[in-house]
């Protein structure tokens, strides 16, 4: 059975919605970081999928720009994660509620 | 090009505002003095422009136009004709004043004055706009001030006062805004002088002309305010400090009635005609129902306030009964109205500052202490009640001429009827208000109260001047605002 | 040559999913994170069945070089390991809302004619992807640089963030 | 001559004005000016209506034309002002200048000293002008002017002692109450406006002589304009302000009840005679109204105790005679009896002459009330008593004043009185018989109060020395006196246009001798109860109590009007349920809405819990509700 794009996009699809579960159900702020690079990378799986469907080279372009912006979100996130560590002993998100009113 | 008189007497405030913000010393006096300068000033214009004024000429005059967002299709475009000028010389009038009302200003004067000013700019602005975005424009331009002006200097609950004030007011305007728009949309454009003559109301069909208009109407109907949208004002009164009281009641109540002739009644005639009597019966209850609730009020300054909600209901009754007599009668209460109860307001502070009460049933006796004061009181008093030779008779009399006359409205002989028994309330009200203050044995509490000062005489007599002369004399404002009813009436033919 | 990649993109994907679901599944945070690392090069090695070379190298440097290290610095730092990783309160939703988007994903990418040229474009892709990112009229020259302008700052804002005070 | 019409009511206008604006600020230490200035306006206008009045006699069909001035133009609306000069004007300006003068001239005297002696002339010339503008305008509007300002000075000259609760109360009570009548009187000439397109007496009438308004509609606009007339003229049932009006100084009381505030309702009547008699209902009305008032405030005036109140019944009855004369000539027109020019002419003669004749004889009495407070410092009768030997010239003016009001021959009061008397018989009958026992009432509670006020011992506290009053105030009682004797001599009939009378013709007819003999009886049943006492006023009192009790509280007319309608229907009930609906639900809404709304934003900014998931699984629940949406509808 021949691998056309509808594999690429279903796969990218599972991990996509793998990264999702883990990225609203875990409590751990590193984890969650984590799954949303699986989510971005299932993101880029289809960028590519397309890239290579299409015979456009925009996707790949996209797909790195996808990397270059996953960078620095963990860079940030992950500094984030370091200093609210810091100031509340902690990494669990349910016990972060800044934003709440 | 001509001079621009009309942006010159607008901005006029607006450019005191400006000169008392930058004074480098905040010396209340000289404060006080700049804002006096240039209300005057604006106020001398306003009057010359009332000679200028040709009398015989129907449309706009002093008209300025500029493009101002030319995408849009929009103006700055300015004009008066008959209905705006007595409206825009009140104004000017009752700025002034109101700037030697507050005369004994003692907190943070720089910005009270400065805020009082922008104010005026504000509702010169929307009697003089000719297009309806400025007019909009100049329309919320006023509430801002206002707030600040009552829930800083107001007395009471004042916050509380003021919000109602904002929230209702905006709330009239976002529907006047919704209003604009969609005739904007179906028009394609904002010339208030065009959309008269379009003749928009068939076009449109009846179901979204019907909608534009009391989209337009509601705003105007919370300004005037009509029952049932009238509860702010008391409260806005009450709290309000003095000048601003004198402000609200005496001008800005009739942007109400200046926006439901000028758009509700010019733009859709037809669907005026077609509601009248849902509104006539609305000013009816307006009239009785707030002489009604008059009665019942112990404190001075929400006694005059509720008694403006009874006046104003003979001005939509005089507009909506549409003939020309009516019409003008009306025009002619706003002007009255507007000088009426702004003297009795500028008074009812005046007493305040004097004994520090405000309570009717604990006043009583002034009469001896305030030999001024009470004969300035009973003549606004009177005024109020309609009594002939002043301008308070004058217009009501003309506004049920008008009505009872008028051939637009089936069954409005009957709706006359009922509003001339809101006479006999007023007198009620009013002149029981005038015995229990006034009248009655000196009380020992107020033995040593002070009559009125030589500045507040003065603005008082100004003011019954005025009254008397537009009573024994209205024709020196009704050619005039004849002349701006006349285009109005047209479309009935 | 095409059951060769069929064969090794089931296997990758296999690899993929399942390394995938050990870094949800896994209490240990440490493992979860060398799982994810798993997961990163059988993402790379999809990029090479599907014939983008360039990205499959840069797949490996960054995610697996750059990401996946900090990550694990960062798991270091906090200290957290001991705790694991528990599933927070909103996991049954969250698992349904998860289920809920592949399904409709799945839908959408089913029902849906791609219109899918299944010829090999031209290997290898490095220097015709320079040309599209920097060709002058279609190129992607300002993003690029704004990218790089966005990376400066994120390195910035990190050391702000988590410079001891 | 009409710029003489336009000075006869401008002058004291302009001795208003310049009273309160240059005497009164500015030369306040010498009050006496404003006497002066007062004085010489009114005594101005007198002289320039007597001039009037002869013009008018010489003038063909006594009417002078006089030119409108226009007042206001709106599109094809025109108001014109303007004055009309004819019989009835010439009479009523004869009437009000010459009464006014006398007040005035009595004023000095009895005002002396007091701290508003300027605010009071000021008021007074006011009162007259505006009286004298009522008397003269020739169309409605310019008439309800005059009207309203005249009740406006009634108000202020009431309310002159404004510091004493009472008069305060009563100035406004006046008001409020006469502005009743002025409700109906205003929807009347806005509906008589709107049918005929003129505000124009002359052309009012005469549309209503040809019928071009007529049926319901002239009969609602008639009972309107009378309604005014009731307010004004103090006729059941707006009477109840008349006695209290009483606070006033009493010059004031002798010039709303002589010449000026009561006197315009009658005149209003009279002005519109033609119209109102076009219409039967309206005539009849009031002519049952009058007659009804004659003796229903009889009856109370024959059981008060003050002075001053007596006296006001008496006017208030006087008035009720004057309204009853016009209405039953008015039936006999409308009937057909008689005919329409003699007709209509005839009820005014017959209303105005009996108008006339009172002002006299009752201003004359008020200055007896007054002079005997000056004395006393009380108005109640039952504190006085011997007055006649200390003050024997009041006491013999007020005699000629009581048997003229009585309607003695050949005194003023008898020839007025026996011409209402005698239309009556023809036209009303039972009105008639009311008429006569009111007749007989008058008598008994006129000499009840001169019995008790004059006769006998005095009462009251020892330390007041009775002196007679000073010559500025005796003089004008004198005068007065004298014109309560003539007045009735003067062809003022027949110069309206009504029946002559002969010195002692009048004797001829039975029914002259008829009220003659009922006056007599009034007088001799006072002479017994009050003054040789043979029957016990207490026993009187007992035996009767609960008529006594009815009528001694006026019927309950106060209460009603005051205590049940004002305050407990109105303030207390309509307007306090308006009150609470507009606190509670109108505004209530509005709190309503806006509590509402923090309410609910209270509530719902629970949903802003700061877990970062939550929001994340909103999103995605989100996108998730938009696919379906658009894979279902799109």
């Amino acid at each position: 059975m021949a691998v056309g794009l509808e594999h690429f996009l279903i796969l990218s699809a599972v991990l996509f919605s793998i990264g999702l579960y883990g990225a609203l159900a875990k409590r751990n702020a590193v984890v969650i970081l984590m799954c949303i690079e699986i989510m971005l990378n299932a993101v880029n799986i289809a960028m590519v999928a397309f890239s290579r469907y299409g015979h456009l080279l925009t996707g790949q372009v996209f797909a790195i720009f996808i990397m270059v912006v996953a960078a620095a979100e963990v860079v940030v996130g992950l500094a984030l994660v370091i200093a609210i560590y810091r100031s509340r002993e902690t990494v669990d998100v349910e016990r972060i509620d800044l934003m709440k009113w | 090009m001509s001079i621009p008189y009309l942006s010159i007497i607008i901005f006029l405030p607006l450019a005191g505002a400006i000169a008392i913000a930058l004074l480098p010393r905040a010396d209340p006096k000289r404060i006080k003095l700049t804002a006096a300068f240039f209300t005057l000033l604006s106020l001398v214009l306003a009057i010359a422009l009332f000679f200028m004024f040709d009398r015989s000429l129907a449309g706009a005059q002093f008209v300025e136009r500029v493009g101002w967002i030319p995408p849009l299709n929009a103006h700055y475009f300015l004009g008066i004709d008959g209905l705006s000028l007595p409206l825009v010389a009140l104004t000017a009038l009752l700025g002034f004043i109101a700037v030697l009302v507050s005369w004994k200003i003692e907190l943070r004067v720089r910005e009270y004055f400065v805020w009082l000013l922008v104010l005026e700019t504000g509702i010169l602005g929307v009697f003089c706009s000719l297009d309806l975005l400025l007019f909009f424009l100049f329309w919320e331009v006023e509430i801002l001030p206002m707030y600040l002006l009552i829930s800083i200097w107001g007395t009471g609950r004042k916050e509380y006062s003021a919000m109602k004030f904002v929230v209702y007011t905006l709330l009239g305007s976002a529907l006047m805004l919704a209003g604009i728009l969609l005739l904007y949309f179906h028009a394609g454009t904002f010339d208030m002088v065009e959309l008269a003559q379009l003749g928009l109301g068939p076009a449109l069909g009846s179901l979204l002309a019907t909608a534009i208009f009391f989209l337009l109407f509601f705003g105007y109907a919370v300004k005037l305010p009509l029952f049932p949208l009238h509860t702010w004002l008391p409260d806005a009164h009450t709290d309000a400090p003095t000048a601003v009281s004198v402000i609200l009641a005496g001008i800005m109540l009739k942007m109400g009635g200046y926006g439901m002739i000028r758009i509700c009644i010019a733009i859709f005639p037809q669907i005026a005609r077609t509601y009248a009597p849902l509104i006539i019966v609305l000013a009816l209850v307006s009239i009785l129902y707030g002489a009604a609730v008059t009665f019942r009020q112990r404190d001075l300054k929400r006694l005059i306030a509720y008694s403006s909600i009874s006046h104003m209901g003979y001005v939509v009754l005089g507009l909506f009964a549409l003939s020309q007599v009516s019409i003008s009668g009306a025009t002619l209460q706003m002007v009255s109205h507007g000088l009426i109860i702004g003297l009795l307001f500028a008074l009812a502070g005046l007493l305040y500052d004097k004994v520090h009460e405000r309570d009717i049933t604990r006043l009583g006796g002034l009469a001896r202490q305030m030999p001024i004061m009470v004969v300035v009181f009973s003549v606004a008093g009177l005024a109020a009640l309609g009594l002939p030779g002043t301008s308070g008779f004058a217009a009501e009399f003309l506004v049920f001429l008008g009505s009872f006359r008028s051939t637009m409205v089936a069954g409005i002989q009957i709706y006359t009827v009922i509003g001339v028994l809101g006479l006999v309330l007023t007198a009620g009200y009013i002149l029981w208000m005038l015995q229990r203050v006034f009248y009655g044995p000196p009380k020992a509490d107020y033995e040593g109260a002070a009559d009125a000062g030589k500045l507040e005489t003065f603005y008082a007599l100004v003011m019954v001047a005025l009254i008397m002369l537009i009573g024994i004399y209205p024709r020196i404002l009704t050619d005039v605002i004849n002349m701006g009813v006349l285009p109005i009436l047209a479309p009935f033919g | 040559m095409e059951t060769g990649i069929a064969i090794s993109f089931w296997i990758l994907a296999a690899v993929m999913v399942a390394s995938a679901l050990a870094v949800v599944w896994l209490r240990d945070i440490f493992r979860a994170a060398l799982f994810l690392v798993l997961c990163f090069f059988s993402v790379a090695g999809v990029f090479v069945i599907l014939g983008a070379d360039f990205l499959a190298a840069a797949q490996v440097l960054i995610y697996v070089g750059a990401i996946a290290v900090l990550i694990i610095f960062a798991i270091m730092l906090t200290r957290e390991t001991q705790r694991g990783s528990p599933s927070g309160r909103f996991r049954f939703i969250a698992f349904l809302v998860g289920l809920l988007f592949l399904v409709t994903v799945t839908l959408v990418v089913v029902s849906t004619d791609w219109h899918a040229i299944t010829e090999i474009p031209a290997e290898p892709t490095t220097s015709s992807l320079a040309q599209a990112l920097f060709s002058g009229e279609s190129g992607f020259v300002l993003p690029f640089e704004i990218a790089a302008v966005l990376l400066l700052a994120a390195i910035i804002g990190a050391i702000v963030l988590v410079r001891e005070r | 001559m009409p710029e003489v019409a336009l000075a006869i009511f401008l002058l004291p206008i302009f001795s208003f004005v310049v009273i309160s604006l240059i005497i009164r600020p500015f030369l306040n230490k010498r009050p006496q000016l404003s006497w002066y200035v007062t004085i010489a306006s009114i005594g101005a206008s007198l002289i320039l209506s007597l001039w009037m009045l002869v013009e008018v006699i010489k003038a063909p069909g006594h009417v002078l034309p006089m030119p409108d001035y226009q007042w206001l133009v709106i599109g094809d609306t025109s108001i014109h002002l303007g004055v009309m000069a004819d019989s009835l004007a010439a009479v009523m300006l004869i009437v009000v200048t010459v009464v006014s003068l006398v007040v005035q001239i009595y004023s000095r005297g009895y005002m002396h000293g007091d701290p508003g002696y300027c605010r009071y002339f000021a008021f007074m010339s006011l009162f007259t002008g505006s009286m004298l503008g009522l008397v003269l305008a020739d169309n409605l509007l310019f008439l309800f002017v005059f009207w309203e300002l005249v009740g406006l000075c009634s108000y202020l000259l009431i309310g002159f002692w404004f510091h004493r609760p009472e008069a305060a109360r009563a100035a406004t009570k006046a008001f409020i109450v006469t502005r009743i009548g002025d409700f109906g009187f205003l929807a009347a000439i806005l509906f008589l406006y709107a049918k005929t397109g003129t505000f124009d007496i002359g052309e009012l009438q005469h549309l209503a002589l040809v019928g071009a308004i007529g049926g319901t509609a002239l009969t609602w606009a008639a009972i309107g304009i009378f309604s005014g007339a009731v307010g004004k003229s103090a006729q059941f049932p707006l009477h109840t302000w008349l006695p209290d009006a009483m606070e006033g100084p009493t010059p004031v009381s002798a010039l709303i009840h002589a010449a000026t505030m009561v006197a315009a309702g009658v005149f209003l009547v009279a002005r519109l005679f033609p119209m109102i008699a076009s219409s039967y209902e309206a005539i009849m009305t009031v002519a049952i109204i009058g007659g009804f008032t004659a003796i229903f405030a009889a009856t109370m005036g024959m059981v008060m105790n003050d002075f001053k109140r007596i006296l006001a019944y008496s006017t208030i009855s006087q008035l009720g005679y004057m309204m009853l004369g016009l209405g039953v000539v008015g039936v006999g027109v409308a009937r057909g009896a008689v005919a329409l020019e003699v007709g209509l002419a005839l009820g005014v003669a017959v209303g105005i002459f009996h108008l006339f004749n009172h002002a006299f004889f009752k201003a004359l009495l008020f200055f007896g009330a007054g002079s005997a407070s000056h004395a006393t410092g009380t108005f109640d009768i039952r504190e006085m008593g011997g007055l006649r030997k200390a003050m024997p010239w009041t006491f013999a003016t007020f005699l000629i004043g009581s048997l003229s009001i009585v309607g003695i021959w050949p005194l003023a009061g008898f020839w007025g009185k026996e011409q209402i008397l005698s239309q009556a018989w023809h036209y009303a009958p039972i009105l008639f018989y009311l008429a006569m026992i009111t007749v007989f009432m008058t008598a008994f509670y006129m000499f009840r109060l001169l019995f008790l006020a004059f006769g006998g011992e005095y009462r009251g506290g020892a330390h007041v020395s009775l002196r007679e009053s000073p010559a500025v105030m005796i003089v004008p009682m004198v005068l007065l006196a004298i014109l309560s004797v003539v007045s009735g001599w003067l062809p003022i009939s027949e110069f309206l246009g009504g029946e002559s009378h002969s010195f002692f013709g009048a004797l001829a007819s039975p029914m002259a001798w008829a009220s003659l003999l009922l006056a007599a009886l009034g007088i001799l049943l006072a002479y017994a109860i009050y003054s040789k006492k043979w029957i016990s006023a207490e026993s009187m009192r007992r035996r009767f109590a609960p008529l006594y009790t009815i009528v001694s509280r006026k019927y309950w007319f106060d209460e009603l009007y005051e205590n049940v309608f004002v305050v407990r229907i109105l303030v207390d009930g309509i307007f306090a349920l308006f009150h609470w609906f507009d606190d509670h639900i109108v505004d209530g809404m509005v709190n309503g809405i806006a509590g509402g709304t923090i309410a609910a934003g209270r509530e719902i900014r629970r949903l802003q819990t700061g877990q970062l998931q939550a929001y994340g699984l909103a999103i995605f629940i989100g996108i998730l509700a938009i696919i379906a949406f658009f894979m279902i509808f799109g």
